[in-house]
């Protein structure tokens, strides 16, 4: 792409703000649909990270499972175990040590990580295909990795049956 | 400049906000969505590593496929436990949830 | 069993019986006809030169799209249905009804309006966006009608929402409806802008 | 009716009864007994449990100021016999108290509360003896003749600066229907949605307050009122004659069934012959005006659906009807064609053709509503099974009409209990057998063809009859005789009774309106229960509900 | 390079003349912006001109006349609507969530305006060629079901949030086979680009029947058509805004141009889902090109195309009646998928034997 | 699916539409529309007074020196009328008919209240009038009898 | 050849954000403004003030469908790869992805079996 660089930086400035902002958001918004949106925002954000690392495929996943499916199924989880005011309904815990202890790991996370990337010399290697990524991942998927591929649908089938046993023990209690 | 680092730097950050998040919120519900961000992270990482250190076997986007597929189940199966559990105890509060303890 | 039309122009006075010979008539078609061109040469705003073209498009556009909220409430309400369907075809003027009054301008109060359900209807017009018409359709709208002497009717819509159109008729039929509909965009012409969006 | 059935009937209820009850045989042939306050619920016990009367037809009250009595009067009927019988109880003016019928006859629950609401009846061990047509806190009863407070607004009731808010059937109870299982203890899972009164679907003022579990009805509850003009007291201060356009804005798909009954009526106090062409009209008009009415029941009930086009297809046979009504009586939808005595003009000349043509052509179009709504299999789908009225149901809340017939239950007056012409006639009355939603609306199509024999025979009898009067002999001013008549009439919604009292005097004393929507509208709440919100749309537009019949 | 008036040389002509007194990744941006701005003009046109259309075919189908007095034949009818729309005031009432209500038509009509990006409307009249096409298509139109959740909730309203709930389900139900009845299609394509899919079309059998895919998966045209009429929430499947169940479902409470935008989002979708159908099936822009203006002409086929499977959806609208909501969740579950993954067993073994 | 069809071969055929405010029904003759009424027949019996139902009509008169009844005013409330035909079948002279006007549409309810203008109604006649039958004396005649012949005049 | 453009990426988001925007000021701009009363700002509910809560809890059934779907969506994101891989690698791929559906189609039958797609 002949952009300059300053298009660049401008492009991953906003992505970097609708990351952040949303992640933010799902902490400190006071009710926990408008978090669900942050979250939203968010995913929309890492979508469009991944599309300025050229992984389409995984952008369009991320707003079609993400967007799609998984702030679907918690939107609905919402509904369903709704209780007292919308409004104040994203709390903190109620305990003050807590709180600061959580405060503390995360920023102690932060640091180790973000000192171990600016430490890190990066090597840079090889060379991107520039199309087909998608039969580029579905060949590699059907040929190097065909028996993850079949778990994977062992791991869903999984998924479904436990949740689906889980949540019709709420429907039939009693 | 546009390099890796920046793209680690962003995931860090969201995977930080997403922990504290993960620890200090009382909403089951919220506490799943901050594990969603943790991942989410960790795939920015996976792709950000994949793109720039390793373009030619793109295995970051195959194993971010199965992250994505390993996330979804996770919440599918994460809020049936919230919705019984939310059923015995009238709560979603994790607070509340002490007798998962012992 | 069709009706035989008559086709072409409606012709200004219809069928006003008279014969020389009979003496003077009255007809109340007539009178009303002419009360009605004072009343909406009394409603004609002077503009100035330079807001009157966007008024024009702006009134035009409000005439030419008048979205009536689905309410009905006794006889004339089947009227007014009957007058949205096939052979009338409200449609034709752009009039779709809305089942929300939120997207509403216009409400045809059709049928008799007891004091049970006034503030239900004056609720109705409140939630109305505005701007917003009001048409009595039928003698109970206008005046509590048949019911005058009722214990538990509204004597006039008019008593709880302002009405813009009269429609005189028990039930009117639907012709009679979109002569009504006819005066209220004759109406609608004539307003400013200006003064109309503070209302 | 038997007159020695009758006699023997009489002779037995006096024997049974004694002292409490007196028996007497009015010359209309419906036996009449007067009852004592205090033995009421008995004496309607033994009818219903021995002597058949399972029904409680009608229940109403009339307001003899110079005895200074309310007389209630409750009307029994027997569906298989046919039967009739007329209970009556004198109460007290000052003050009026009865014990309630409700736990005998379970349709009486509106009922009463309506005779509450217009005459201060208490029914002593009522569920819930609330105003039904006017709201909480209306002052006096307004059908007691002594009534002058016309001039009441609600409370709080400021037209330009605040709404009335309103809830007169009392708080919506939450009840716990523990058929639904999974209702978490104590939380709110549930939550009211009002339908209404300005709803698209409820076809009027109609307000039905639903508890709603997701989609499921929990529980629901009709609040009627919202058109209730006291139109019964109104006429009160008309001449007989001017009564008739009254009648039209009752059921007002309906009118011309409403103007015959309530001539009929007349006719029967005053014993007012009617020339048989006038008659004969009469039939065509209103069998004319029963396929009018059905048709607008099954376009609504596609409209409801969400089928628009039918509703369309409908109203242009519709309009067609109108112009037949419109041609004869210069009305399109309120007709004011029927007189005392007779009908207002006679046929014009080129009404017979335009009717045979209509009458040609109209096997056509119900084909072609067969086609576009009975024949489409999500319609089919969405009313087969569908609520279940049962015999039982439709007896206990005195159900008539196409919905008493979906059960199985043969009764039509026009076959059970002829009046005017119609023994004459030669047509049948379909049948159900669910008694779900799709036959509520199959039914009515049935009917349509039906209707449509009638007319044709109707047509070819007033070829053969000839031009004739259309008009009785009725005095300028009629004053019928002091008395009571009652008629019913088989009305596209079901069984229409019109009860009048004559003081003597130019004005009816008591106009009594026996509306068959009003009675049957009890039963939605139990028909309706754990059916979805689309369900709940489809039946209760199964009821054909016309509001102005139902309030009044 | 992607270029809205690629065979005009527009793209060069127009880049080339910002540059002249712009820098080059301004005139880059511009350009973009323009043609942006041109296809969102269509939309909006577009949904103005299906509102009509709809209306008189409405109109016919049920023997009456439609819109005909405002401007010629009421041409101008839809044009007065708008007008009208902007007029109206804007209600906000007290208890919604203020947050969700405004955000949430901007969000339906964000997926909207995303979705026609990846619309190829001609070989050249393309906004962007993405490699994942496809399934751009169905990511950002399922965004719109998650911005009429958010208005159907932050509504406040029974009838708003019942029919956000609806439409939910429905999307989210209904997603699955149209999923994989696209899915058939890109077997045959071997691409999600949707250019690529519609080359893949490109030719005659034996001379005469056009190499469409619908020839080859009927089965999968049909599923992906009920399931466009779903996604839309056109008729038998209209319960979000069932007007006799659901007063008008989840934007009851919006008034003026925030319903205006979810009204131009809803036939903007309508013809979305009708180009979809075109461009995977129907072949696209492929038909008879005439040498008078030759870059017009494969607009026109798909236009047409187009246009007669949103009169389809029309005719369909007139004619049936609505589902209830567990009949409709069955039909999808129960009847359509079995059958889509049936059709895609089909259509790969079409594709892996025969190759 | 039948139903499809149905509704493509009505989209092919003529809809049945009047496009009313250019083509126009011909109503019956009977049609219940406005009123026109002829003062110089009305003779103040004051039958379509008693006739309607809901008091809308007021006819005034004066019993004039050679005890004839003269009609002075006549009012019609319209805001209330029922448009039932009574008062037109009441009326033996044709004064008071209804046609097929139906713009009755108006901006103020007060129009609708009507009182025929004076100068209509016809001028005292000379003390020298012919002396017909005294008008009360018609109102002897059943109103209902007439009903078969008091049409529209048309 | 065509090619993915992610500039118009970048830019069309914003300028589909920036019409909406727009359309919504020049509304601003024509609309009506009148006084607010507190009737208007009621919700709508028929006609009747509108009782209790509006955000209720829903019922389960909502979410056993969501549920039915996430699994069928994450499938998705395999079968697609495969799909348009599939012209090249031929038959093993065919049965390979038919015994990925197949696991996902016992999924399905256990769903329908359980009662998770039956509206309760």
């Amino acid at each position: 792409m002949g952009e300059p660089t300053t298009g660049k930086i401008i492009v991953f400035s906003v992505l970097t703000a609708m990351v952040i902002g949303g992640g933010l958001g799902v902490v400190f918004l006071r009710n926990v649909f408008h978090a669900l949106v942050a979250m939203v925002v968010c995913f929309l954000g890492v979508a469009g990270v991944y599309f300025s690392l050229q992984a389409d495929f995984l952008a369009v996943m991320q707003v079609l499972i993400y967007v799609g499916a998984v702030a679907v199924v918690i939107a609905f989880a919402v509904m369903l175990t709704r209780r007292g005011t919308m409004a104040d309904s994203n709390r903190f815990v109620a305990s003050g040590l807590q709180l600061a202890i959580g405060a503390a790991v995360a920023a102690g996370v932060g640091v180790a990580l973000l000192r171990l990337i600016c430490e890190t010399a990066w090597q840079a290697s090889g060379k991107f295909p520039a199309t087909d990524v998608t039969r580029f991942l579905g060949e590699a998927l059907l040929t190097r990795l065909p028996i993850p591929f079949e778990i994977a649908a062992v791991l869903l089938l999984v998924a479904l049956v436990g949740a689906v046993m889980i949540a019709l023990e709420e429907v039939h209690k009693s | 400049m546009m390099d890796l680092s920046c793209y680690l730097g962003l995931s860090t950050i969201l995977f930080v906000i997403g922990l504290f998040g993960a620890l200090t919120k009382r909403n089951a519900i919220v506490v799943l969505m901050c594990i969603e961000l943790m991942l989410n992270a960790v795939n920015i990482n996976l792709v950000a590593f994949s793109r720039f250190l390793d373009p030619g076997q793109l295995l970051g986007y195959l194993f971010v496929i199965f992250t994505i597929a390993v996330a979804a189940a996770e919440v599918a199966v994460g809020i049936a436990l919230v919705l019984v559990l939310n059923r015995y105890r009238e709560t979603v509060n994790l607070d509340d949830f002490i007798w998962l303890k012992g | 069993m069709e009706v035989e039309r008559s086709e072409g122009k409606v012709p200004e006075k219809t069928g006003a019986v008279q014969a020389p010979e009979e003496g003077p008539v009255f007809c109340v078609q007539d009178h009303i006809q002419r009360e009605n061109q004072a009343a909406l040469k009394r409603m004609t705003v002077q503009r100035n030169l330079l807001i009157a073209p966007l008024d024009l498009v702006l009134n035009w556009a409000r005439k030419s799209s008048i979205w009536p909220v689905t309410f009905g409430l006794a006889c004339c309400a089947i009227e007014m249905m009957a007058g949205s369907l096939a052979r009338y075809d409200l449609d034709r003027f752009g009039i779709m009804f809305r089942t929300s009054p939120r997207q509403a301008d216009l409400m045809i109060v059709a049928g008799t309006l007891t004091k049970k359900m006034a503030p239900t209807v004056r609720r109705l017009y409140e939630q109305m966006s505005s701007p917003r018409y009001v048409l009595a359709m039928g003698s109970c709208a206008i005046s509590g009608g048949p019911f005058r002497d009722s214990y538990s009717v509204v004597m006039g819509v008019d008593e709880v929402i302002p009405v813009d159109v009269y429609v005189s008729g028990c039930p009117p039929r639907p012709e009679a409806l979109i002569e009504g509909l006819l005066r209220l965009r004759e109406k609608i012409m004539t307003e400013s802008w200006q003064v109309r969006k503070r209302l | 009716m038997k007159t020695k059935d009758v006699e023997k009937k009489k002779a037995a209820l006096s024997k049974r009864f004694g002292e409490a009850v007196t028996v007497t045989l009015p010359k209309d042939g419906i036996l009449e007994a007067v009852v004592a306050p205090p033995q009421v619920v008995e004496v309607l016990r033994a009818l219903k449990e021995d002597y058949d009367f399972h029904q409680l037809h009608d229940l109403t009250a009339v307001d003899y100021i110079k005895d200074n009595q309310i007389t209630v009067v409750y009307r029994l009927m027997n569906l298989e016999k046919p039967d009739m019988m007329v209970v009556k109880v004198p109460l007290d003016r000052s003050q009026p108290e009865v014990a309630t019928a409700t736990d005998v006859y379970p349709a009486a629950n509106w009922l009463e509360r309506e005779v509450y609401d217009y005459f201060g009846v208490k029914f002593t061990g009522h569920p819930n003896l609330t105003r039904i047509m006017l709201w909480d806190g209306f002052e006096g009863h307004p059908f007691r003749k002594d009534f002058q407070a016309f001039d009441q607004a609600p409370p709080d009731y400021d037209p330009f600066e605040t709404a009335y808010v309103d809830f007169s059937e009392g708080r919506l109870q939450l009840t716990d229907v523990s058929s639904n299982g999974n209702r978490g203890n104590g939380s709110p899972r549930t939550f009211i949605l009002n339908f209404g009164p300005q709803h698209p679907s409820t076809h009027g003022v109609f307000r039905a307050a639903v508890e709603l579990d997701g989609e499921t009805i929990v529980d629901l509850k009709p609040v009627i009122g919202y058109l209730h003009r006291g139109l019964e007291k109104i006429v009160e201060n008309r001449t007989w004659a001017q009564v008739i356009p009254y009648t039209d804005r009752t059921d007002y798909l309906a009118t011309m069934n409403n103007n015959h009954v309530y001539v009929l009526a007349v006719e029967k106090l005053a014993g007012i012959q009617v020339p048989p062409r006038a008659e004969l009209i009469r039939v065509l008009m209103a069998e004319l005006n029963r396929i009018h009415s059905h048709l607008m029941a099954i376009g609504c009930l596609g409209l409801d659906c969400g089928a628009i086009t039918p509703f369309l297809y409908v109203w242009r046979e519709r309009e067609k009807i109108y112009d037949l009504f419109e041609m004869v009586c210069g009305g399109r939808l309120l007709t004011t064609y029927f007189r005392i005595g007779g009908v207002a003009r006679d046929l014009p000349e080129e009404f017979l053709p335009c009717l045979k043509k209509l009458l040609t052509e109209m096997p056509g179009y119900i084909e072609q509503y067969n086609n576009i709504l009975s024949g489409n299999e999500i319609f089919q789908m969405r009313l087969k099974k569908v609520a279940h009225l049962t015999k039982e149901m439709a007896m206990k809340y005195s159900i008539t009409g196409p919905m008493l017939r979906s059960t199985g239950i043969n009764y039509d007056v026009r076959k059970v209990d002829p009046y005017s012409l119609y023994s004459q006639f030669d047509f049948q009355v379909p049948l159900g057998k669910n008694g779900d939603a799709w036959d509520f609306y199959w039914l009515r199509v049935l009917e349509m063809w039906q209707s449509l024999r009638i007319v044709w025979q109707a047509t070819e009898y007033l070829e053969e009859m000839g031009p004739g009067p259309v008009m009785g002999k009725v005095p300028k001013a009629l004053k019928p005789p002091a008395g009571e008549a009652y008629v019913h009439i088989e009305s596209p919604k079901g069984d229409l009774g019109c009860y009048v009292v004559s003081d003597g005097g130019p004005n009816p004393y008591r106009f009594r309106w026996r509306p068959p929507l009003f009675i049957n509208l009890q039963s939605l709440p139990e028909l309706v229960r754990g059916w979805k919100i689309a369900d709940f749309i489809a039946i209760f537009a199964g009821y054909d509900a016309v509001m102005g019949e139902i309030d009044r | 390079m992607p270029d809205v008036t690629q065979g005009l040389g527009a793209y060069e002509v127009i880049v080339g003349w910002l540059s002249g007194f712009t820098p080059h990744w301004l005139a880059e941006v511009l350009y973009r912006v323009g043609a942006g701005l041109l296809i969102l003009t269509l939309i909006s046109t577009l949904a103005l001109v299906l509102v009509y259309i709809l209306r008189k075919v409405m109109g016919h189908m049920q023997c009456r006349l439609g819109p005909r007095v405002t401007g010629p034949f009421g041409l101008l009818q839809t044009a007065a609507d708008a007008v009208k729309l902007m007029q109206k005031e804007d209600i906000i009432p007290t208890n919604v969530d203020r947050f969700l209500f405004i955000l949430a038509p901007y969000v339906v009509f964000f997926s909207c305006g995303m979705i026609f990006m990846v619309l190829p409307l001609s070989p050249t009249w393309i906004l962007n060629d993405l490699e994942v096409g496809v399934l751009f298509f169905v990511a950002f139109g399922s965004l719109a079901s998650f911005g009429l959740l958010m208005g159907g909730f932050g509504s406040n309203n029974k009838y708003s949030l019942v029919g956000g709930m609806r439409s939910v389900a429905q999307v989210v139900s209904y997603e699955v086979p149209m999923v994989l009845a696209i899915l058939g299609a890109v077997m045959l394509a071997g691409s999600l680009s949707m250019h690529q899919i519609v080359v893949a079309q490109e030719g005659m059998w034996l001379g005469f029947i056009p190499k469409w895919f619908i020839f080859l998966q009927p089965l999968g045209f049909v599923i992906y058509f009920l399931c466009g009429l779903a996604e839309t929430g056109q008729t038998p499947f209209d319960l979000p805004e069932g007007e006799s169940e659901l007063v008008a479902g989840y934007n009851t409470e919006y008034s003026g141009m925030r319903f205006a935008l979810f009204f131009l989002a809803e036939f903007g979708n309508l013809f979305a889902i009708s180009a979809m159908a075109t461009t995977l099936f129907l072949g696209g822009w492929h038909g008879p090109v005439f040498s008078f203006l030759p870059w017009l002409w494969p607009f026109v086929w798909f236009m047409a195309k187009a246009m007669a499977l949103t009169f389809c959806m029309m005719w369909v609208r007139s004619t049936w009646l609505r589902f209830r909501i567990d009949q409709m969740m069955d039909f999808a579950w129960k009847i359509l998928v079995p059958l889509s993954l049936l059709n895609i067993f089909i259509t790969a073994g079409e594709v892996a034997i025969i190759r | 699916m039948r139903g499809l069809r149905v509704t493509m071969g009505v989209m092919l055929t003529k809809p049945i539409t009047v496009e009313y405010p250019f083509k126009k029904l011909k109503f019956a003759p009977v049609y219940r529309g406005g009123f026109c009424f002829y003062p110089a027949k009305c003779i103040g019996c004051k039958l379509c007074q008693t006739a309607c139902p809901n008091k809308v009509i007021s006819v005034k008169t004066v019993r004039g020196e050679d005890k004839k009844i003269r009609l002075t005013g006549y009012e019609m409330d319209l805001q209330y009328c029922l448009y039932c035909g009574l008062c037109v079948e009441a009326c033996n002279k044709d004064a008071l008919v209804m046609t097929d006007q139906i713009k009755l549409a108006s901006y103020d309810r007060q129009v609708l209240k009507i009182e025929i203008p004076e100068e209509l109604i016809p001028a005292p006649p000379p003390v020298t009038a012919r002396s017909t039958a005294a008008a009360p004396a018609k109102t002897a005649e059943s109103t209902t009898k007439n009903v078969g012949q008091s049409e529209v005049s048309q | 050849m065509l090619q993915q453009d992610y500039l118009t990426l970048a830019v069309y988001p914003l300028v589909i954000i920036g019409f909406s925007v727009f359309v919504l000021a020049l509304a601003w701009v024509l609309r009506a403004k009148p006084p607010k009363t507190p009737l208007k700002q009621s919700a709508y509910e028929c006609g009747v003030p509108t009782r209790g809560e509006t955000w209720v809890r829903f019922r389960v059934a909502y979410y056993l469908y969501a549920l039915v779907f996430v699994v069928f969506d994450v499938e998705i994101i395999f079968l697609y790869p495969w799909a348009v891989a599939l012209k090249r690698l031929g038959l093993f791929a065919y049965i390979e992805a038919i015994i990925f559906i197949l696991i996902l189609l016992v999924a399905l039958g256990y769903a329908w079996k359980e009662g998770a797609l039956e509206w309760k």
